[in-house]
């Protein structure tokens, strides 16, 4: 019963849905389900799994023979620096804001700055992200301006209308409700037969939760272009990654849904950009759902409202701080001779123009009026609201807005 | 032109959008093949295929977060929630996304879903299955909450709710699905989204309901007309956004209010119509405003349901008492 | 870093929970989590799962010569099939009163009884069951009474104020919701050192929602005294098992908690009966949670308003019929000798009159008063509901309240 | 004695309970060594232990899911909810389960949990921390919903939830939490759960609110104290049961109130505060009932928030004209 079972479920959708969803079911008998029988006997083996780590570059910047070339690509490495480099100090500079009382509660990336240019450099313009609160990352490899950002957790609804990623979601502060989110987009180019993916990003914590596992179960049984990647960063605010999950690895959830789950080093930005490609390659052509737990650590604060030496050593914080993506990576150029003291003296000066103009940009973006919060509630604000309207236009301070 | 059930009147307003808008789907727990439990969706995936009529998992948080997905990347999705208690868990979904895609956005993303769910109690089903959440669903800024009361309402709302480019809750009315038929014209001819409807002229005393307290409202209003009390019967129909003109309108002329409500009193939509008459309507007021509701209580299993519910004695009961004050 | 992690994670509540919850934890490395560390290379196994099926009694009632010895004392398996038998008896009668207008819903466990039973019988009395609304097998047979349970299909709130098991949670109608009761339960269990099991019991629709799963991942981190059964019975109203999960099996769904998975044959209550007793010991000596899948066939409708011709074949369920638990342990009880004819008639009679006796004495059951819906809403009315109280008895039909 | 901040309050209210009853447990997000964000729980876990107060996974449903099954066993589960916003995926369980325990099995089981957490605005929180949705748990039968405005009253109407035999929300005003300090004695005396307090006497307008917004109340009385309007003003304190007695009295003695809630206005707690005035207190009134409200709009981000959230000088404009009519 077991095995004829397990094979006969691999023929999914046969039921009700033959002919939307199994045109480009290439990948049914995926490599990562094994299915073995054993012996005669009571007890037999139904089915079995594995999950894989993938890990290219070493902490100390040690590339593995086995690489394949188009990952170390010279091009494509330095982008992924520049990237990554662009990314921290973007992060520096809105830490600095909020504790000089300019922006508000930031969530830094501080040390995780692999997984977000991994996925962002894997990703189509066409694709869809749907991002967490700690993906600026992805976000501004994709398009989304450091200004939009600083708006945004400077409190202003602006910051998440984006002028280049129109697609994208906005950040998603309920901690995995925005895998559904994807599931859905997935669902919608499946349907429209657009050869689009949708991506998202949610944390270890977020990886607890009941809608990270509804949604990627339904995705998988609809088996929609959706890629899933937990940047597993050790920590859910205070809460150590033992005491979110009972499990050897959060890559392993994948085997509830039924799909195929990888893990990879998430401080490798070279693993990390290879296993999002490949998962986004596989979601386009057709093979659904794939979900992946980058390893990380969360360097710094879980936002600038946390304290995060109240809970854990910074001893450990110093250690894991060792296995940064950015000094990994630049010890592996600069032993290719892809990189020099000069290129990186420049590129830091350029990361910290661009951000700089960023802040000014930011610091003199004018208030939104009064009406902002009627504007886009409705796409027509309904009659009965005009009275509600009214109110709020006689109460607004003199300069027009700003509260 | 056919004579309808309400259930099928909402099977044609389907069918309709189906046909004439190629971005409408619907999802939802056995709403394919079954046609849905109470088989709105009933002949719908044969038409129109699995990929439009869409089978889900039993997973309402998750067929409420894609649906958000699937609208926020232009598809206009109908998700349908089996039984009214199982609305709370898409509530999250609801409350903290689809509801605001929109303004978080500055309308770079829209959200124009439709949550159809049955609503309220009256026909002895199992626990949980009588619930009348709309009060919640109204509180909400960014939804629409829309209860129909009749076939040719059922249709026409429910077909601007599936046309309107925001989120609309549309809850139907479980005890109306097959109460009664009526003439209901399958032309596509939508009802506006923000007028309550007045559905029994009256001098003496407005009487407000929605959903399938309608019926008990009508039934009291001719009960009253044999001891001459001439009631006006009004059906809010959209709860949000509320055409509170129409109500203050009939209340000027009446002077006296009783509203009908089957969800428990405190904090329910009926509330909410009795703080906007006393705020704008006070000096109309020839006696209280009352208010027949469900208990505050626990909806009760089948046995009890019928002395949960608003009656007729109920709603008479205070409607005479109304008119003998002041 | 992968396998390491995978090991240091075993170390459960490490980080804050040291004393509470290392003292019983024998059961850390548990077998079926095996850890394999393969050859060189980028590409590593982290984890790799097994999920095991178990069956001792075939279709055709033919008993697998491994069985343990303890799994089919005459006495015990005596007891299984009167407990089936019963079941039925109460089952089909339920539906003939629901049919005659007398009943409310029901949800009928045809075919599906060695489940129930198998759990009811593996589990003491002082342990507690968190059912669905398709579980009086079990129920049944931890002293829940055939009144008490038409009672509540009758609609009365009565009939979950169980005179027995008065620690069991009544049955739960929001699918999934149960398995954090019990996981809650079970919590309480070992914060007083009680060595009682929390038992739950759910669908394979069930399997679907946020809410078993996020239930199950909390009370794995927590390794508290619970087992989780799933009643595969291969639909969610018409929703088909394959619709529901893109897995091989429901058992691997374990493997997104860090818990014992298991596949047994629902069907075979020898096989059942013993799965569950193994992961209710294991539980009660601190080992943790288990999920178990038990394969069936849900041979009737959903409930009584559910009409299953409308959405599957009546040939397959024809076929399925044929795997039915009872006759196969009658086959098997029959051929030890252990059953004859005649046990089999006073068997049948002895139900029939036992669920004759209930169904008179349900139909017999005065209703409750207006007052109910009152009395129990809280330890004490508010003083501030009195005029509602009083409205209700106002309007109360004379005959005492019943609507 | 000691002056505290409602935060420290809480603390000390959880301390004495877990002291003094050996049932009681706390469990949420981040409440063991971290203290809770707002540090609520601050040293709770050291002192009684990672069994007693329990850090959970990120999981609200759950964790409100496991509360109802401790306590259905005989414990006191305080479950923490982070920020308000969080509070929806709870809601199933609370609605469909806490709530009903006692009255689906005729009291075999019971479930004596309290739900803290934050509530409402006014701290420039990121999105989705600033959330009002206690209108939606006053609908919900079987509960008690519970918000404190000061130091003192959240110390003793908190041991009073943890007592009760049934089901408490208790929702902690965020902006609140270090405002102001108070005497506080940490005595284990707690408050009464179904009682209004009267926090300023007068005679010309009853100004009702609760919460955060009851020190905006007590603000606009001064300013208008010095127009000379003298204003009453109410906390509700305990929404659910509510105490319309007090209310009512004090609407006798003015003839006139305003009611101030931070949730959006439509089908929030004031209107059910104001329906039990029209419906019971009618002819008291010289004046329509004016509602100040947060706007029906999702709440605005930090920038907006003070443009969102209901000012002294709304309130003040509000009992202007409520002064006027008539
Ligand atoms: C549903 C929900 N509950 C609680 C919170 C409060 N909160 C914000 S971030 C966070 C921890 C998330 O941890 P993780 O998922 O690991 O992501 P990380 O912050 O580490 O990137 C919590 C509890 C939230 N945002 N959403
Ligand atoms: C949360 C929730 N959603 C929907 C329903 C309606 N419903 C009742 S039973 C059922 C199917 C459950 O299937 P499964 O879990 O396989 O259990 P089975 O009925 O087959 O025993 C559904 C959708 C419900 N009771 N609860
Ligand atoms: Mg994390
Ligand atoms: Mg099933």
């Amino acid at each position: 019963m077991n095995w004829a079972r397990a094979r006969a479920n691999q023929a999914l959708f046969g039921v009700c849905s033959k002919k939307f969803l199994r045109a480009d079911e290439k990948h049914a008998a995926a490599p990562y389900v094994t299915l073995t029988k054993l012996e005669a006997g009571p007890m037999t083996i139904g089915v079995s799994f594995q999950i894989d780590f993938l890990r290219f570059l070493s902490a100390s910047g040690e590339l593995d023979p086995a690489t394949p070339r188009e990952a170390i690509d010279p091009e494509l490495l330095l982008g992924l620096y520049r990237a990554m480099t662009r990314t921290r100090a973007y992060d520096g500079k809105a830490i600095a804001l909020q504790r000089t009382g300019k922006l508000g509660t930031f969530a830094s990336a501080l040390g995780q700055e692999a997984i977000g240019v991994g996925i962002g450099a894997a990703m189509r313009s066409e694709d869809v992200l749907a991002p967490s609160y700690r993906d600026h990352g992805a976000q501004l490899l994709r398009g989304m301006t450091m200004v939009e950002n600083l708006v945004y957790w400077g409190g202003d609804e602006r910051g998440s209308d984006y002028a280049v990623p129109r697609s994208d979601f906005p950040i998603c502060v309920p901690v995995g409700t925005q895998v559904a989110h994807a599931a859905g987009a997935a669902y919608a180019f499946k349907l429209r037969n657009e050869k689009r993916v949708a991506v998202t990003i949610l944390g270890d914590g977020g990886a607890s939760t009941g809608d990270f596992y509804s949604a990627l179960n339904m995705a998988a049984v609809w088996r929609v272009p959706l890629v899933v990647v937990i940047n597993n960063n050790q920590w859910a605010i205070s809460t150590p990654r033992e005491m979110e999950s009972a499990t050897a690895t959060l890559a392993q959830k994948a085997v509830a849904a039924g799909v195929e789950g990888r893990q990879v080093d998430g401080n490798d930005v070279i693993a990390m950009r290879h296993v999002a490609h490949a998962a986004i390659a596989k979601a386009r052509d057709g093979g659904g759902p794939t979900l992946i737990e980058a390893l990380s650590y969360r360097l710094g604060d879980h936002t600038t409202a946390d304290d995060a030496s109240r809970y854990r050593d910074v001893e450990v914080v110093r250690r894991e701080a060792e296995k940064e993506p950015i000094a990994r990576l630049r010890k592996y150029l600069a032993a290719r001779g892809l990189w020099s003291e000069e290129q990186e003296r420049r590129l830091a000066k350029d990361c910290a123009e661009e951000v700089e103009r960023a802040v000014a940009a930011y610091l003199a973006t004018p208030p939104q009026a009064f009406s902002a919060m009627f504007d886009h509630l409705f796409a027509q604000l309904p009659e009965s609201m005009r009275d509600q309207y009214e109110e709020a236009r006689r109460f607004a301070p003199e300069d027009g807005g700003h509260g | 032109m056919a004579e309808l059930t309400l259930v099928e009147a909402v099977n044609r307003a389907l069918a309709h959008a189906l046909e004439h808008d190629p971005t409408v789907l619907l999802l939802g727990e056995d709403i394919g093949v079954n046609g849905g439990v109470f088989r709105a969706t009933l002949g719908l995936q044969q038409r129109f295929g699995s990929a439009r009529v869409l089978d889900t998992p039993l997973a309402e948080a998750a067929i409420a977060g894609v649906a958000v997905g699937m609208a926020a990347m232009g598809l206009k999705p109908v998700m349908e929630i089996q039984f009214s208690g199982f609305i709370y868990p898409a509530l999250d979904q609801l409350i903290n996304h689809a509801s605001r895609l929109r303004n978080r956005t500055r309308g770079r993303l829209s959200c124009p879903m439709v949550l159809r769910a049955p609503n309220g109690g009256g026909i002895h089903a199992p626990e949980h299955h009588s619930e009348s959440p709309e009060a919640m669903l109204a509180h909400t800024p960014g939804l629409r909450v829309v209860i129909p009361s009749s076939p040719a309402r059922a249709y026409g709302l429910l077909l601007a709710a599936i046309r309107d480019p925001d989120p609309v809750v549309f809850l139907e009315p479980t005890r109306l699905y097959r109460l009664f038929k009526q003439e209901v014209i399958d032309d596509g001819e939508s009802l506006p989204l923000d007028t309550c409807f007045v559905s029994r002229e009256g001098r003496d005393v407005t009487l407000i309901a929605w959903g399938g307290m309608l019926h008990e409202a009508l039934a009291a209003a001719e009960t009253l007309a044999s001891e001459g009390v001439d009631c006006e019967v009004i059906d809010i129909a959209t709860l949000k956004p509320l055409d509170a003109e129409t109500i203050l309108r009939s209340v000027e002329k009446t002077g006296r209010c009783v509203i009908v409500q089957e969800a428990a009193r405190t904090a329910g939509f009926g509330a909410e119509i009795a703080a906007v008459i006393v705020e704008r309507g006070l000096y109309f007021l020839q006696a209280p405003v009352r208010r027949v509701t469900g208990y505050d209580v626990v909806m009760p299993l089948a046995r009890l349901e019928g002395q949960y519910l608003p009656s007729v004695a109920r709603i008479a009961d205070a409607v005479r008492k109304t008119m003998e004050a002041a």
